[in-house]
């Protein structure tokens, strides 16, 4: 079925009675040519490409629980590629570049909404870092652009301008980047893959993985047993967790982020803002929440639940920032499970064992990564290669000293 | 050394004095300070100096008087020591001498600001301070603890005599949150 | 959380910096540990759903690193021990 | 103005009135009543118009829980939106006004959504507004905008301030109804430190808004009796307008107190609201039921609203909503309204339980209930005119602190609800009406229960009687009848034809029907429509409910202002300032200060005349290369290092060695990370043979410090080293240039000639006379230099004592930028090449790294991606037309190349202009640079347009032999 605004009109004069689940609930098959642990935004993108990219077929998506449950419908919807280093922002651009035709390709409205972000500087040193990255992501064919204090001050007038402790002195800005209904992007990525022929498992947890002769023969799940020729992971928060089965410890400890909305607001805020001297950025929603957040609480956790210091760093930030938004009512806080890197940076990578493939790292970047990370994923998968975007996102750069440490704070996640 | 005139933390020549409703916040500068560290395994050496010289060495987040020097627990085997500034403006030299080697003695006068509150009862200022259960703590308790951001000691004498400790450095910003608080607390 | 630190007892976890694993105690010798050894310490995690031994450090309190049993699952601590008696129990010494 | 619908009773202070305005309308009300009570004492039931649809409302409850009733209360900065009329304490001068409506609460021309209601059932977004690819943003978006979002924020600065605090106890007792009231008795009774919280201006909970009798007694008073005698013990604190946000770890609570949300302004000094922190060894949720309506067709209307709510108007604030009422219900309860009612002489002109098979099918009136179609279990039909309708479908327990660690609630089907699951916070008990005991006399029970409980206690108090009625529900969620719409969440208008869509297009899992529909995501977060929307969804699906279950219950329970949470911290205040020994000198002198971490630093001193900053910047450096310059280098982390081990500690923590430093003099030192990149650097000096000064630079001190007591205390616990941080115990300046000694010996009072005191010594000495002081001759600025530092009370002194005794070398003050201007000209690294990316060799510094010792990083250091040849390398860059313009940040490209990633050659770290060579100076990584000195190539800014010609240097502009600092 073909979404389209004709088809919500004569749906709607119809008493909607025409609308078809947006995907099947396939029960399992005996064995796949590949399955995808993982339905989360990179593990539905994976399979949507695989079948669509690559031509695949006989494709399963195994999900613990409801798909798009993961990271990709807890996160505070942003999208850029506004990264520092060669080896992450070919990829960013890639993937801000699939964000671009994304509804077009699924046929399905994420509202991709590209209103611009802005990186507020507030010192000379932040200053020559934001032009070093902004002639870095020009040189990689992105946009960028640096705005006094004054341009600044014309799109939000209402900003800490004249009693800051640390005042605004200007910003980077990336008029591509914006914001994306990321759960919607889960849906769209699921239907359009469910209209290839992949197969949806909800509910079905994988607890164990069968390796024979150092080759993946399939996993062991809480619905049985699933062969596969070949097994891709995108489980970000439990990649320890899953790869264990495979025997791996990996390069990524997991961590809580919390993420914030405040109660719905007339227009406030247009793009999105990172406050540079505090921890702190926002959005506002469609619907009209201002969408914000913070640093990680910065001990491994796997609760799924935050606690009071960071809320009230962020708030902090956010008040020195917007003097407006004293009375403004934080309405909902949540915490999601990050697999935070030891560079900062993710991993699309084979593993030892062979047909198993392991993608996962992102710290908390993963959203905006959601497209080109199932495409270099499905790339992988298929062709037994890199894509030519994700070639830095080896296990190997820490033995061989290729970190891609964009802030600058060595093998230590909780800083990234 | 008359020849340099000295200057409080706050950039004045007189140690300031606030009074907040039943508060009364008063700078000290004629307090000197040292940090006295046993040397690795020489604990029972330094506690037989130490007493010989007098200087307290209380236990864990205790704060100990005596009759010249008085004393509190800041880290394991570790301790600040007080001393009247106009007689031990060299505390730190005096310290070595009485301590020898058993123990590393460094100079932090300089390094704090210091500011003695006296109420009927504290307890409605500290509880918008810091985290301590002032209420429940001893007398003598001594503690490191966060003030609007700033590390801080806080030495309590009594429900109503406090003494915190805070960089010196941020001696305006340290008064300021004191101030405000008091003024809110009441 | 609350930190139950072996000598002052009850402290919030927001006068604690974290470190991580505890495991990063157990730092190879650089004059005899080449290259593979180090990056297996120094990158590598268990990173445990579960009880986790980490490390964490009292700054805002008497500067003691600890070592910290707590379940990343729920945060519960069952134990809090100094660093430095643990370092020495595993052998560690200058 | 009179109060037409105001009747008997209550809980209000007839004896004094206050006057509001509502959307400029003035009305009165009395002390006790909220924004609701009084409009609706005033025939006023529109309130508010729904997010979606705009559709009309009024208050649908009496307390928190309310999704309808929203205004915009108060103006200017003090503009709050989304206040829930309902909580809204009144005060004299409140003004309000509705919100999401133009351009007037009863004709909003946005009600045209209403009309095309069948074109937005839910997700329909996701369907269209495709086409064409660009009109999302500059139209549909634009238009979806500005009509969505509820109230408005003025963009003025908040004039209020907000605390924090932090507050200890025994017992934390959540709710101040019978159940927390009778806990915190018991528990106060026995001399425990008891924290009583409860989120209404008034303690007593549902016995204030019921006409109960506890112990023989009206139960408000009852309560009113209860909460004096714990007034009046020293262990209880009670906290009215004081609302339980959420449960942390460990049974750390956090709570906001509404000081003077019920002032028309906060007395002086005083808080608008406070933050509390609570540490509590034990906490009871005393925090009671929520009733839930029951959904049929055209359920919204002002005028509808909960049976409860319906009945605290009556009883609490002597209110009724309609002059003809009806009641609908499933349970007992609803009954209950009736008989108030009644009793207090209201006309309730039907009463429809739905266990005898009546139900209302359909309502209308549009901006106020006029009447409803109800049908009985014969299936006929009749409209009876009201204008007040009591729903009620049952009681919510509500679970939701209880639910903050993730726990789910478990469903009880004798309440047809949720009740707490067993997994709570530790620590956490839940009783009452929260745990699912309805009865009063089982709050009663539980109440002190829980407490007895809780605190191990022996023996317990004797009960006051109470009534003790069963739970008789037969539930129902929604009235199957007809093809309008039913509403389930009124906010976001959520309908049950929405849910049906949702299990049409399988969004059944119960966060699918939530992201699908919005249901529960409104600013009442589905505490009263949620449990309806799962159980039909339930019904739908043939599930049940327990297995079709609740969403994940987040903090805050209520919707908290971000004031509160920030606290103090906001504009300069954000955080604490350090000023710098010399900062009220420089203060005197203009000086034009830069925020460096917390510090404030002089970053240069303007002269009179000097209009631009360059002026002064260059006059600084010139002065001091010339003459002399002192600067105030205070903040550059100082850690004293003791110990028979302290040389051995440091050699593992340096790359370099330090055991060898003789006593008297010191070094330049590296510290890596562990992975082999460049934490920081500094000069150590050793003062004595088991004592040693470490220097940090600014930003790293504290890490640094971290640091090391990491590697005393967890790798290497026996060594013999102290440390303690002196950063701020010493005042100290750098006095630098030609004449630095000269004036250095007018305050010195020791013998600093070249021959006493060479080039990289260090060393205790006194100043005018007899003062204690250290003297480190070092240089940053490429100078003959030197660091002097005094205890820091007497920086001041000593800087003013400098500058006397020395003017006829004519010194001069430096700030940072000057400062930066020498080390980039000397080639020293600071921020822009300290970047945490960068390796030892990349800087130029390789050869520092011993591999004769185990240090910290030196390992890793040497992997293959770090020690390429191809990698960068630290170079000095020059523009080949001295008028050539740089900028810091700008890539390199060789001469014709394209401005691709491909071409990318590296980036100039830092830049300034150097007014001893004369033109724009920096330092740059260039790959492979050490390979390219004295190439041309560009430096290219594409954010500028800037592409400069430049020409590849050493990185030591100035004095590379260094023969001027030996001078």
């Amino acid at each position: 079925m073909r979404y389209s605004g004709f088809r919500v009109i004569a749906e709607a004069l119809t008493g909607h009675k025409g609308w078809k689940p947006v995907w099947r609930d396939a029960t399992p098959q005996a064995e796949y040519d590949y399955i995808i642990i993982g339905g989360g935004g990179h593990g539905l993108a994976t399979a949507y490409y695989l079948a669509k990219e690559f031509g695949q077929a006989r494709i399963a998506v195994l999900e613990k629980g409801y798909l798009g449950g993961g990271n990709v419908g807890r996160n505070t919807t942003i999208i850029r590629s506004n990264y520092l280093l060669d080896g992450n922002e070919p990829f960013y651009e890639f993937s801000l570049k699939l964000w671009e035709g994304l509804e077009q390709d699924f046929n399905y409205n994420a509202m991709v909404s590209q209103r611009g972000i802005i990186n507020l500087i507030h010192t000379d040193a932040q200053r020559d870092a934001a032009t070093r990255r902004g002639n870095a992501m020009r040189m990689h064919g992105a946009d960028a652009e640096l705005l006094n204090r004054e341009q600044v001050r014309q799109m939000y007038p209402w900003l800490n301008f004249d009693n800051a402790r640390f005042p605004i002195k200007g910003a980077l800005m990336q008029r591509r980047g914006g914001t994306v209904r990321h759960d919607a992007v889960a849906w769209g990525y699921a239907r359009g893959a469910d209209l290839r022929g992949v197969d949806l498992i909800q509910n079905c947890e994988v607890t164990g993985m069968r390796i024979e002769n150092g080759r993946i023969k399939g996993v062991e799940t809480t619905r049985g047993y699933i062969g596969a020729k070949k097994v891709g992971v995108a489980v970000a928060g439990s990649s320890s967790k899953v790869m264990a089965h495979a025997g791996m410890r990996l390069p990524i400890e997991s961590h809580v982020l919390q993420a914030f909305v405040s109660e719905g607001l007339k227009p406030l805020i247009d793009g999105v803002m990172t406050f540079g001297a505090g921890h702190f950025y926002v959005s506002q929603s469609d619907k009209g929440g201002l969408v914000f957040g913070g640093d990680i609480d910065g001990y491994n956790s796997y609760a799924q639940r935050g606690n009071l210091p960071v809320v009230e760093d962020v708030a902090e930030g956010g008040m020195a920032l917007m003097p407006a938004i004293g009375r403004v009512r934080l309405l909902r806080s949540w915490g999601g499970i990050m697999d935070m890197s030891m560079d900062g940076s993710p991993i699309i990578d084979k593993t030892h064992v062979e047909g198993l493939y392991f993608n996962g790292g992102w710290c908390y970047g993963g959203f905006k990564a959601t497209p080109a990370s199932g495409w270099a994923f499905a790339h992988l998968l298929a062709k037994d290669a890199s894509h030519q975007t994700a070639t830095a996102y080896r296990f190997d750069r820490f033995l061989k000293g290729r970190m891609i440490d964009e802030k600058g704070q060595g093998a230590q996640p909780n800083l990234h | 050394m008359a020849e340099l005139q000295a200057m409080t933390a706050l950039g004045a020549r007189q140690a300031a004095v606030a009074v907040v409703g039943p508060v009364t916040i008063t700078e000290r500068c004629d307090v000197a300070l040292a940090s006295v560290a046993a040397r690795r395994g020489r604990m029972a050496d330094l506690a037989r100096a130490a007493q010989a010289a007098g200087v307290p060495l209380p236990d864990a987040a205790r704060h100990a008087g005596g009759a010249v020097y008085n004393a509190f627990w800041v880290a394991p085997e570790m301790w600040f020591v007080e001393a009247p500034f106009a007689s031990h403006e060299l505390i730190a030299d005096q310290l070595k001498a009485a301590l020898g080697d058993a123990a590393s003695v460094t100079e932090q006068s300089d390094a704090w600001v210091i500011y003695d509150l006296t109420a009927p009862d504290l307890a409605p200022l500290l509880e918008r301070l810091c985290n301590v259960d002032f209420p429940a703590a001893p007398d003598g308790f001594a503690t490191r603890t966060v003030i609007e951001h700033l590390g801080c000691y806080l030495i309590r004498h009594g429900r109503g005599q406090v003494r915190i400790i805070g960089a010196r450095s941020s001696a305006g910003s340290l008064l300021h949150a004191l101030e405000v608080a008091a003024a809110a607390a009441w | 959380m609350i930190i139950h630190h072996p000598i002052l007892g009850p402290r919030d976890a927001q006068e604690f910096v974290y470190l991580g694993d505890a495991a990063l105690i157990d730092r190879p010798d650089g004059m005899t540990a080449g290259v593979e050894v180090f990056h297996d310490w120094l990158y590598n995690r268990d990173n445990p759903a579960g009880e986790h031994r980490e490390l964490w450090y009292h700054e805002q309190g008497d500067r003691s690193w600890l070592v910290v049993t707590r379940n990343t699952v729920t945060h519960e601590i069952t134990r809090v021990e100094l660093a430095r008696d643990v370092a020495r129990s595993k052998g560690r010494s200058k | 103005m009179t109060q037409s619908n105001r009747i008997s009773g209550g809980q209000i202070d007839r004896t004094k009135t206050l006057r509001f305005t509502f959307d400029g309308i003035p009305y009165q009300g009395h002390p006790g009543d909220t924004l609701a009570s009084a409009l609706l004492a005033n025939g006023v039931r529109l309130m508010g118009r729904s997010f979606k649809y705009h559709r009309p409302r009024g208050p649908m409850t009496a307390g928190s829980e309310e999704p309808n009733a929203l205004v915009e209360l108060r103006s200017g900065g003090r503009q709050e939106p989304n206040t829930r009329a309902t909580v809204a304490e009144l005060f004299d001068g409140l003004s309000a006004n509705s919100q999401n409506r133009w351009p007037s609460l009863r004709f909003d021309a946005m009600g045209i959504n209403d009309r095309l209601s069948t074109f937005f059932a839910a997700g329909f977004y996701y369907k269209t507004f495709m086409w064409p690819k660009a009109f999302w943003e500059k139209l549909y978006e634009p238009i979806i905008r500005r009509a969505a979002g509820l109230g408005s924020v003025s963009r003025e600065e908040d004039p209020d301030d907000y605390d924090k605090g932090f507050l200890h106890c025994d017992l934390l007792v959540i709710g101040a109804g019978p159940t927390g009231l009778m806990a915190a008795l018991t528990a106060g009774r026995a001399g425990k430190r008891v924290i009583l919280a409860d989120e209404d201006f008034r303690m007593g909970g549902r016995l204030n808004a019921e006409t109960l009798a506890v112990g023989g007694t009206h139960g408000a008073d009852w309560a009113a009796g209860v909460v004096a005698e714990l007034a009046s013990l020293p262990n209880v604190r009670l906290m009215p307008r004081t609302t339980v946000i959420g449960a942390f770890d460990h049974g750390i609570y956090g709570a906001v107190e509404r000081v003077s949300d019920h002032l028309a302004l906060p007395a002086a000094g005083k808080p608008r609201q406070v933050l509390w922190r609570i540490y509590s060894h034990r906490a009871i949720l005393a925090g009671g039921a929520t009733e839930r309506p029951i959904a049929f067709e055209n359920n919204d209307r002002p005028g509808i609203m909960l049976a409860g709510a319906l009945r605290a108007y009556a009883n609490r604030w002597g209110v009724k909503v309609g002059q003809r009422v009806a009641v609908f219900t499933n349970n007992d309860d609803g009954l209950r309204t009736a008989e108030d009612l009644k009793a207090k002489g209201v006309e309730v002109v039907a009463v429809l339980d739905s266990r005898q098979g009546d139900e209302v099918i359909d309502t209308s009136g549009r901006l106020g209930l006029k009447s409803i179609i109800v049908r009985d279990a014969k299936g006929r039909t009749r409209e009876i005119a009201v204008e007040a309708l009591g729903v009620s479908g049952g009681w919510n327990p509500n679970v939701n602190v209880h639910s903050h660690h993730r726990s789910r609630p478990v469903y009880d089907p004798t309440i047809a609800a949720f009740v707490p699951g067993a997994e709570g916070p530790p620590g956490l008990m839940v009783a009452g009406a929260a745990a699912g005991v309805l009865s009063t006399h089982g709050a009663l029970r539980t109440g002190r229960d829980a407490a007895v409980e809780a605190l191990g206690l022996t023996g317990a108090a004797d009960l006051p009687e109470a009534e003790d009625a069963p739970v008789r529900i037969k539930a129902l969620w929604h009235v199957a009848h007809g093809k309008g719409r039913a509403w389930i969440d009124q906010q976001n208008d959520v309908t049950v034809k929405d849910v049906k869509l949702a299990k049409q297009e399988n969004f059944t899992s119960v966060e699918h029907l939530k992201r699908y529909t919005t249901l529960g995501m409104a600013t009442d977060q589905g505490k009263t429509g949620n449990v309806l929307g799962l159980a039909i969804m339930a019904e739908l699906t043939g599930r049940s409910i327990p297995d079709t279950g609740t969403t994940i219950y987040r903090p805050p329970y209520t919707p908290v202002a971000m004031g509160a949470l920030a606290g103090r911290s906001r504009g300069t205040e954000f955080k604490p300032f350090r000023l710098t020994p010399s900062h009220h000198w420089a203060k005197e002198q203009g000086a034009v200060f830069v925020e460096v971490g917390m510090w404030l630093r002089t970053q240069w001193v303007p002269k009179a005349g000097e209009t631009e900053w360059r002026q002064s910047v260059d006059r600084e450096v010139l002065a001091t290369r010339r003459s002399v310059g002192i600067c105030d280098v205070t903040t550059l982390g100082k850690i004293d290092i003791q110990g028979t081990d302290a040389g051995a500690f440091l050699d593992r923590v340096y790359a370099n060695t330090f055991s060898t430093l003789a006593v008297g003099k010191c070094r330049y030192g590296l510290m890596l990370r562990e992975d082999g990149i460049v934490f920081d650097d500094g000069t150590t000096a050793r003062m004595g043979e088991h004592e040693y000064v470490m220097t940090t630079t600014t930003a790293n001190a504290v890490p640094v410090f971290r640091h090391l007591e990491y590697c005393r205390q967890v790798l290497w616990p026996d060594m013999d080293v102290q440390l303690i941080s002196t950063t701020e115990a010493w005042a100290q300046f750098s006095v630098a240039g030609p004449n630095a000694r000269k004036v250095l010996e007018k305050v010195v009072d020791q013998d600093i000639s070249d021959a006493a005191f060479p080039y990289m010594g260090a060393r205790n000495i006194t100043v005018c006379g007899g003062l204690r002081a250290r003297l480190f001759r070092i240089s940053f600025s490429g100078e003959l230099a030197y660091e002097i530092a005094v205890p820091t009370r007497y920086g001041d002194a000593l800087l003013r004592e400098m500058l006397a005794r020395g003017a006829e070398y004519d010194p001069i003050v430096y700030g940072t930028e000057a400062l930066g201007v020498m080390r980039i000209e000397k080639g020293h690294v600071a921020g822009g090449e300290l970047n945490g990316q960068s390796t030892a060799l990349n800087m130029g510094l390789g050869k520092m790294v011993s591999k004769k010792k185990d240090s910290i990083g030196m390992v890793l250091s040497q992997r293959e991606g770090l020690v390429e040849a191809e990698g960068y390398r630290l170079v000095g860059v020059k523009p080949v037309d001295p008028k050539g313009k740089l900028s810091a940040g700008s890539h390199f490209l060789e001469k014709g190349a394209a401005a691709v990633a491909a071409n990318d050659g590296g980036w100039l770290t830092s830049k300034v202009y150097s007014p001893h060579i004369g033109c724009d100076i920096a330092l740059g990584y260039l790959k492979a640079g050490d390979q390219k000195i004295g190439r041309r190539m560009r430096a290219v800014n594409l954010l500028s347009g800037q592409d400069t010609e430049v020409e590849i240097v050493s990185p030591h502009f100035f004095d590379p032999e260094g023969e001027r600092l030996r001078g």
